[in-house]
């Protein structure tokens, strides 16, 4: 028994100092991290709203669907924070809920944009040639189409709903990374380490996931967190044309849209989601800036 | 006065970084006379660079100037305001550096940029310094109505370092510091740029700080030499005795460590790494590698001192105390 | 230089064929009847049948492809299901509005961003460097339609400083069409009544499009701000005893603004985006619109031709810009 | 006397050339670097050869080639009896055990994301299939050949110095237990202080793995204390080639004595005024006509201009790329 | 300025002002107030007839299948054209030769391209005859002659500016050759609409000269546009913008009973709602006190039945009110007592999609989960018009003021409109429908639609949310607007209109 117990702890003693330089890596990133106060601001905008959008059910204190006519168009109160909207339904309520469902368009868009345009972006970079010719034509094709307008083409082939909207915002999306990990790829292959690698005997498809594609990452991951903004904006956009999400859901893009006929009587009905919004962004702004900088690696030497 | 051109006295330089502040120069003491040309040699980040932009007065965030002064022909620079030492750049000390191609700016003319200089040097108008820019290009060696329209990408590594020191030498400055000036070139490309630097200056009777890692560029160019380690100038002395007579133990694992053409004995290396400067060992800074090494000598650092006449050294085993130790 | 850009112009014909074969396959695919919906809901079956059959619309969908291919080739974008003119037309008298609303919106965003940028880079880290990054960055966090409301609620209704929505007031003599670029066209015609009118107009829309773009442009000046002032060149510049100010902006900025050119090529591609939303707000008679309007009713060619003429103009703009740049960083002129 | 040249050959080049298509300018012109144009030489067993030029010759394309990291123009690289250029690309990746590369640039050549544990046993891993308890044993063994320690498996190539690094990269090369080793610049990087440690190292590994050494390097002092053979390069060509006592004692072609000439003396007596060639190098997608030299050959005629010299054998084994080679 | 009308509108939905082809409401009255027609509309005491325009008289033959119109004396476009029967007998059959959307109107009288030569006539320069298949009531015929697309072109300006045989149809598109009270001046697409008064008018020039439609896309500049005086009238503002200028100084608010019905309805051929008592349980489940109320802002009139307020044979009685016990009932009659799940179509409309969470909230309560889907409009009636909707919240426009004109596409399948694109095949309605469009007789007539609109409340597959009120925020200074308003959709009169 406490000979294991031992051995256990003395394979984590082991562990840890195996991690070390990991840890050491993290201090640093700390460092700066806590060097770059926008960073710092746009981290706990984010934490918050991510915390918000874990507990939103024990949060709010109505229901933010269901709507209660007699209680429409009230202005902010300590009963309604945020006042209610035409339908009586609590905006404070909606705001929180909403924050869900604008974690889970950004959490998916930024998966599925992010990992395919990743994915061949670094495929094309890597092989070069006619694969990374025909890749990148068909970038292009995306990239020169005005992004919202393909959007809203995509959102209307497929009918406004959640899932289309983080469908066509991610079909639109994924150019970006694709271009980016594409350079990327490009630069890290010609690494004397690439190279390195090459020589002891690994294969393409070893040396492209294995090697080049982690070292991809992190400027694809910046790129995702300024983008993050981006797509929330995108889809309210798409809610503004009514392509956006079914209502009755609070997304707060089409909280705003659906709000703005009210917006000289009834202020607070889209200037609250508005100003969530441009929280959030604002959050995923500093953030990757932060990163950005962090990242640098003229900072890191 | 130990120099009357130049004199550095104490000199220290820290960076602050992310892993703590780097102690880069830890009392630099440095001086030369008038037409004088002093090598500056040493291992990487031992601080030649920051030793010579101190001079400059060119030490910027994250670093900082904590202690000591630069006297330059008996001034204070810490004493000289903005515009003093605008000038005293402008017209007293010039610099060229490592990488030609990229310390010249991109997107402007060689022409101009010599011209720059010059107006700068004369307080002139630009535009009625190019007459002399191309004076200066062929002084240096360039075909020089052409060299003046062009960029400098479209220049090879030489003939950039050719318009780096016409630029340099265009307000015929008291000192010349060379960084490292042939690093990034080809054995005959410097043996060229050095030749050419060697005539120039003889004419022209500048002084000159010449860094560099290479013992052979620096016994052929230089009359006295500073070795540098970790911060410090741990020897000084006219080349001959650097080369014939080296004090200092770094500097004779330095001498040992230089292949020769010729020569088929054994390169005999400097054992261990240059020191971490965030928390570089107490004392001298080379003791953990010297194989002298005393108990005195992770405790203080040796002071400066002429060893011999005109040869300064920094070390234990040449002070009367370190003698003592020794016994 | 000739061939080069024979190449790009060869490669844009590809990427705008491309474009279309996929804007006409997603349109396509939408099951959606825009002759019904044009025809009004109450129309019967039969009628709707007949308009089909009358637009070629009843045809395989490959036959429809062929003739919208071939009548691109002839410069035919069809006509529009609901504007009932060539394409072309309508885009050729929509399209002056948006370009000159996406030509003032960069300026603004341009100057604005480079300003920023710079202000930022030299005060790195100091608050200057904070208050125009979170005054740029706030300019990209809130939705266009938003901020565009707001800014009209404020200036023009409540302050009373600046007109409501349009292009000119409704009794100004709009100048004779020449360009059909408004404000261009008041000075070529000397009407500079229409042309202080159309300013007046100009500046709010511009504004909130041009903010929106604000702070990718000087978070790129930023960063090659930074990134020149870290360059070798210069050290040699200060060690020439330049002054800082000399060594900025003489020395640094010409080489921290070539980055952002390429920037606006993408810049001004998301500018015809946001022209979408802004139009709408502002009732600008412009491209951005025409798009929306005939999504909304899925009028297949004019989406069609105002979405391949965006993609033109952008690709265009790209190429010019790249060529730009050739010219601006001598690097890349050989 | 030149040293008796060893009897077996293990690699042998003839006829190589790499010319890569490079596009230039905004404009992107199409282009061709002749970076290795029409290369000779062998390599005997367990011997030292040194290629020196200076930067742009083609030293680092012709290692790479040697080794097909990039596959070359014509030629033939025949490696053991066997044409290497024409084998399959699967097999190829079995062969590559025993020919490893060490690079030039300390700072890259090592993932940075990765532990020196698995950027060592990598090659492991692909050639053995060994068990991650072998590998680490294999590796501790394999660090502690270079002069470093097991602690070292478990941390990040950053916090390595330069020769620490030139260790590193050496472990992964010798790991594989190969036959030769393809060492370009290995220690260019390095502070001399160290670069003497280094070299020292990779001599004594030769001898206690019987490895063959194809050393690049630009520094003719280095070139003498390492090897056996030298080959002298310019603008993709050797122009000279020998036993080392050729090359140093009785120097044949002018480039290698102006070469030699340019080499500044550590010391601080002899200052005489030497030759050195004029201008600049040329570039290697247009190089001159006939000699590549003779733009900066002192003793260049009219024919140097026109005609390519031959590379002609002056006595056994010396080789040399010149119309009018000194010969005593 | 005065002489100068400028409503603010969202002209996005303009296509054409072309009289032949023009088919939306809001162009329709611009062309209405452009071309005059032998008839016009209007509301008389609260019921909207036509009354004779151009014409002066008309006779109906024995049969009741021959109409002969007799035409004014002195007639003239705003160009100063003489308006004779040659003109009429032009436009008219230029309606069928464009076969554009109006045209089934007229082929719903027997008037075809194909035999126009005989069933539309010039007997002389002041006399028009036509045919029509069956003996219409003349309410029916007059009413469709009397809308935009009855207006009568200049066929001189016409033919003058025609191109590949379009009969000037692209040229009209943005002009006028009409002899209404204005004419049209510019468009300016996106942008604004420009109508001037026609000297010419036969009954005088109005006394707006100048009627600007300024395009706002935006209600809420609008709005804001009308509280600063920049515009004298917002078209499309929302019910509660509406109701927040209550109050206001300067600005009143206009309503008219509007020419529609507003519905929910529900696929009889699918699923759950093949039991009328499904159906009925909805009827019961929605608030419609709430949702007019509070959606449409009061603006609205509670009219369960088909035929508008203020027509023949309109049904005063609302049997529904919301009762969810009642409709809990019915669901478990039914067989659903805990509910369904049902797809809820509707267009993108800022009202349409409050109505449908509105209802989606009702349905909720007696346990339909009902899915928001939004379509675009062209993608709804695509799915619509191929029976492939299971509920929807739609409305009806008018097309001529006739009972007829709601109880076909309300109630009889035959007619593929609204009963068929929800599969409801029931015979009886159908039957119904289409005999009370032929009955002489207005009291049995009057029976007919009462006995149909019971019939439909209790098997019908529509809930009938309202009959919208038609509103605008008018400035102040702007009189006669209400007068001018009235019959919106089918009558607007701007010569009404004064400052
Ligand atoms: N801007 C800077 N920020 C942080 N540290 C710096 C900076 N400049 C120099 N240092 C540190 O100061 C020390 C001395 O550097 P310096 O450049 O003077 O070395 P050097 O002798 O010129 O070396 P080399 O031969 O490589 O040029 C090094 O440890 C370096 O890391
Ligand atoms: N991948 C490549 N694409 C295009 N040109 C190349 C490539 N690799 C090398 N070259 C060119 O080939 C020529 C020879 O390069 P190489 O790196 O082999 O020279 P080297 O002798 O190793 O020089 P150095 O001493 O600088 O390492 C150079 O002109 C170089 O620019
Ligand atoms: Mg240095
Ligand atoms: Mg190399």
């Amino acid at each position: 028994m406490k000979s294991i117990t031992i051995e256990k702890r003395g394979k984590l003693r082991d562990f840890i100092a195996r991690r070390k330089p990991i840890i050491e890596d993290w201090k640093h990133t700390l460092y700066l991290w806590k060097s770059t106060k926008l960073a710092m601001i746009g981290t706990v905008i984010i934490v918050i709203f991510i915390l918000i959008a874990i507990f939103a059910p024990i949060i709010v204190p109505y229901d933010p669907i269901s709507s209660n006519m007699s209680a429409r168009l009230q202005p902010p109160s300590w009963d309604h924070l945020f006042g209610t909207d035409q339908f009586g339904r609590d905006i404070f309520s909606r705001v929180i809920v909403g924050s869900r469902i604008e974690l889970w368009i950004i959490f998916l868009v930024s998966l599925i944009s992010g990992g395919l345009g990743t994915f061949l972006g670094v495929v094309a970079g890597y092989f070069g040639k006619f694969v990374d010719e025909i890749i990148m034509r068909i970038t292009d094709m995306f990239l020169a189409f005005p992004s919202l307008v393909l959007a809203m083409a995509f959102a209307a082939a497929l009918g406004p709903s959640l899932t289309n909207t983080i469908i066509a915002i991610s079909v639109v999306g994924w150019t970006v990374f694709a271009r980016l990990a594409r350079a990327e790829a490009m630069k890290i292959k010609k690494q004397p380490y690439i190279e390195a690698i090459r020589a002891v005997g690994a294969g393409n498809s070893r040396i492209m996931f294995l090697h080049v594609l982690p070292m991809c990452l992190s400027p694809v991951l910046v790129q995702l967190t300024l983008r993050m903004g981006t797509i929330i904006l995108t889809a309210a956009g798409l809610g503004f044309l009514g392509l956006g999400v079914r209502p009755p859901l609070p997304e707060w893009g089409s909280m705003v849209s659906d709000g703005r006929s009210y917006l000289v009587a009834q202020w607070w009905i889209s200037t609250f989601p508005g100003i969530a919004i441009a929280f959030v962004v604002l959050g995923f702004n500093f953030l990757g800036d932060g990163i950005r900088d962090i990242m640098d690696p003229r900072l890191r030497r | 006065m130990r120099g009357d051109l130049l004199d550095v006295r104490e000199l220290k330089v820290v960076f602050y970084t992310y892993r703590g502040i780097i102690k880069a120069l830890n009392g630099v003491e440095l001086w030369m006379n008038h037409e004088e040309r002093l090598g500056l040699i040493g291992e990487t980040g031992c601080g030649k660079s920051v030793t010579s932009l101190s001079i400059m007065g060119l030490i910027e965030q994250p670093g900082e100037i904590i202690s000591g002064d630069v006297y330059f022909e008996g001034k204070s620079m810490q004493k000289m305001s903005m515009e003093e030492l605008h000038d005293m750049r402008g017209k007293k000390i010039s610099m060229i550096f490592q990488e030609p191609v990229s310390a010249l700016n991109p997107v402007m003319r060689i022409g101009f940029q010599v011209a720059e200089s010059i107006s700068r040097a004369k307080d002139i108008k630009i535009k009625e310094a190019y007459p002399e820019v191309l004076k200066m290009l062929e002084l240096v060696g360039l075909d020089s109505k052409r060299t003046a329209s062009l960029y400098p990408h479209e220049l090879s590594g030489g003939m950039a370092q050719r318009a780096m020191i016409a630029m340099a030498l265009s307000s015929n400055p008291k000192l010349l510091i060379a960084d490292e000036p042939t690093s990034a070139l080809d054995v005959t490309i410097q043996a060229q740029i050095m030749e050419l630097l060697d005539e120039l200056v003889r004419e022209m009777g500048n002084a000159v700080i010449l860094i560099t890692h290479d013992m052979g560029v620096a016994a052929e160019f230089c009359d006295k030499i500073a070795v540098m380690y970790a911060g410090n100038v741990v020897e000084r002395a006219s080349t001959v005795d650097i080369f014939e007579e080296p004090l200092h133990p770094y500097t004779k694992g330095l001498l040992k460590a230089v292949p020769k053409i010729g020569q088929s004995k054994e390169l005999v290396g400097i054992t261990g790494t240059v020191p971490d400067l965030v928390n570089p060992p107490t004392g001298c800074r080379f003791h953990p590698r010297c194989p002298y090494a005393m108990n005195k000598c992770s405790q203080k650092m040796p002071p400066l001192i002429e060893a011999k006449p005109g040869h300064h050294v920094a070390c234990y085993l040449y002070t009367q105390e370190g003698e003592h130790n020794a016994n | 230089m000739g061939r080069y850009v024979l190449r790009r112009l060869l490669l844009m014909v590809l990427v705008l064929f491309g474009v279309s074969v996929i804007v006409f396959f997603i349109v396509h695919v939408i099951p959606a009847d825009p002759v019904g919906a044009l025809l009004g809901g109450n129309a019967p079956p039969q009628l709707v049948d007949q308009m089909k059959h009358q637009l070629g619309l009843d045809k395989p969908i490959w036959a429809q492809f062929g003739d919208y291919m071939l009548g691109i080739l002839h410069g035919n974008l069809g006509i529009s299901l609901k504007s009932n003119r060539p394409v072309t037309q309508d885009i050729a008298e929509y399209f002056p509005a948006t370009l000159e609303l996406a030509i003032f919106s960069i300026i603004i965003s341009v100057a604005l961003g480079v300003v920023l940028g710079i202000l930022s880079a030299v005060y790195r880290n100091s608050w200057v460097d904070h208050f125009s990054r979170i005054f740029s960055i706030l300019g990209v966090s809130m939705p266009v339609f938003w901020t565009g409301l707001i800014l009209l609620l404020i200036f023009y209704y409540i302050l009373g400083w600046l007109p409501g929505t349009g292009q000119l007031s409704l009794f100004t003599i709009p100048p004779h069409r020449i360009t059909g670029m408004l404000l261009l066209d008041s000075i070529l015609t000397g009407n500079w009544e229409a042309f202080r009118d159309g300013l007046a107009h100009i500046i709010l829309p511009a504004a909130v499009l041009g903010y929106s773009a604000t702070a990718s442009i000087a978070r790129i000046t930023r960063a090659s701000m930074l990134d020149v002032l870290r360059q070798d060149f210069i050290r040699t510049a200060k060690a020439k005893g330049l002054s800082g100010r000399v060594v900025i902006y003489r020395h640094a900025l010409k080489n921290a603004l070539i980055p952002v050119v390429t920037l606006i090529g993408l810049t001004f591609g998301s500018l015809l985006e946001g022209a979408v939303l802004t139009e709408t707000i502002f009732g600008w008679p412009g491209l951005g619109r025409y798009i929306v309007n005939a999504l909304l009713v899925l009028d297949y060619p004019a989406i069609m031709g105002g979405t391949l003429f965006i993609a033109l103009m952008y690709s265009l703009a790209n190429l010019i810009v790249d060529l730009t740049y050739a010219v601006l960083d001598p690097r890349m002129r050989i | 006397m030149p040293t008796e040249v060893k009897t077996e050959t293990l690699l042998s080049v003839e006829n190589l050339k790499k010319y890569f298509p490079v596009k230039r300018g905004a404009f992107r012109r199409l282009l061709y670097v002749r970076a290795v144009d029409d290369v000779t030489f062998q390599v005997p067993k367990e011997s030292v050869f040194a290629v020196v030029g200076e930067s742009g010759s083609g030293k680092t394309t012709l290692g790479r080639t040697v080794l097909r990291l990039i596959e070359p123009t014509s030629g033939k690289i025949i490696y053991k009896n066997e044409d290497f250029t024409k084998i399959s690309l699967k097999s190829l990746r079995i062969f590559r055990r025993k020919m490893q590369i060490i690079s030039q640039d300390p700072y890259n050549s090592l993932h940075p994301r990765k532990l020196v544990k698995d950027i060592i046993g990598e090659g492991l891993k692909i050639h053995f299939h060994m068990s991650s308890n072998e590998i680490l044993d294999t590796v501790k063994e394999t660090l502690e050949r270079v002069g470093l320690r097991e602690e070292h498996m478990f941390r990040y190539p950053h916090e390595f110095s330069g020769g620490q690094r030139q260790r590193i990269a050496t472990a992964r090369a010798i790991v594989l237990k190969p036959e030769f080793l393809v060492l370009d610049e290995p220690t260019s990087a390095l502070d001399v202080s160290v670069q003497a440690i280094i070299l020292k190292m990779f001599k004594d590994l030769k001898s206690s793995l019987s490895l063959t050494y194809l050393f690049i390097t630009h520094d003719l002092a280095v070139v003498d204390y390492m090897s056996d053979y030298v080959a002298v390069m310019y603008l993709g060509q050797i122009m000279e080639m020998g036993t080392k006592e050729d090359v140093f004692n009785n120097t044949a072609h002018p480039y290698t004595i102006l070469l030699m000439n340019s080499i500044p003396v550590p010391d601080p007596r002899h200052k005489n005024k030497k030759m050195i060639p004029k201008g600049e190098i040329p570039s290697s997608i247009n190089p001159p006509s006939g000699c590549r030299f003779h733009t900066r050959c002192p003793y260049a005629k009219e024919v140097c201009k026109k005609e390519e010299p031959k590379f002609v054998k002056i006595s056994k084994g010396h080789f040399v790329k010149c119309h009018f080679p000194i010969i005593e | 300025p005065k002489n100068t009308l400028v409503i603010g509108a969202n002209t996005g939905i303009f296509i054409t002002l072309d009289p032949a082809v023009c088919y939306e409401v809001l162009p329709s009255v611009v062309d209405m107030n452009v071309y005059s027609g032998l008839f016009k509309l209007q509301d008389i005491n609260g019921t909207i007839k036509a009354v004779p325009e151009l014409a002066k008289s008309y006779d109906i033959s024995k049969d009741g299948k021959t109409w002969t119109f007799h035409l004014r004396h002195g007639l003239m476009f705003s160009n100063g054209d003489p308006l004779t029967a040659d003109a009429v007998v032009y436009s008219y059959k230029r309606v069928l030769k464009l076969h554009k959307s109006p045209v089934w109107l007229y082929e719903s009288l027997g008037l075809t391209a194909n035999n126009m030569n005989e069933t539309i006539k010039k007997i002389d320069d002041y006399t028009v005859q036509i045919v029509t298949n069956k003996p219409f009531a003349p309410n029916v015929v007059m009413s469709i002659l009397a809308q935009s697309w009855g207006g009568i072109v200049d066929p001189k300006v016409a033919e003058a500016h025609a191109v590949n045989g379009d009969m000037g149809s692209a040229w009209l598109t943005d002009h006028s050759a009409g002899s209404g009270p204005y004419v049209l001046k510019m468009w300016k697409r996106n942008s604004m609409i420009v109508l001037e008064a026609n000297e010419n008018y036969w009954k005088g020039a109005p006394r707006i000269k100048r009627v600007i439609i300024r395009d706002i896309p935006e209600s809420t500049d609008q709005l804001l546009l009308l509280k600063k005086g920049d515009i004298d009238v917002a078209w499309n503002l929302t019910p509660d913008q509406m109701n927040s200028l209550k109050g206001s100084k300067n600005v009143s608010i206009v309503t008219v009973p509007g020419q529609s019905d507003e519905y929910v309805g529900m696929n009889a051929g699918w699923g759950p709602f093949k039991n009328p008592k499904v159906r009925l349980a909805v009827k019961y489940a929605i608030d419609y006190k709430s949702i007019i109320k509070d959606v449409v802002g009061g603006y609205a009139i509670n009219n369960q039945g088909f035929i508008p307020y203020g027509y023949f044979g309109y049904v005063s009685k609302t049997p529904f009110h919301q009762d969810i016990e009642k409709a809990k009932k019915l669901m478990e009659e039914a067989g659903y007592p805990n509910g369904f799940k049902v797809e809820l179509v509707t267009n993108t409309t800022e009202r349409r999609r409050s109505e449908a969470i509105a209802i989606q909230a009702n349905l909720a309560k007696i346990g339909i989960k009902a899915q928001i889907t939004i379509m675009q409009a062209s993608q709804m009636y695509s799915k619509y018009r191929q029976q492939g909707i299971q509920m929807i919240v739609a409305g009806w426009g008018v097309d001529f003021p006739d009972a007829d004109a709601l109880a076909k596409p309300f109630a009889d399948y035959r007619v593929k409109q609204l009963a068929w694109r929800l599969m409801w095949y029931d015979d009886y309605a159908a039957d119904l429908a289409e005999k009370a469009g032929f009955e002489k007789n207005p009291a049995k007539r009057e029976q007919m639609y009462e006995d149909l609109t019971n019939y439909w409340f209790l098997n019908g597959p529509f809930a009938m949310l309202y009959q919208p009120l038609q509103y605008w925020g008018v400035r102040n200074e702007l009189k006669g607007f209400k007068e001018a308003a009235e019959g919106y959709g089918l009558v607007f009169d701007l010569t009404k209109v004064y400052k």
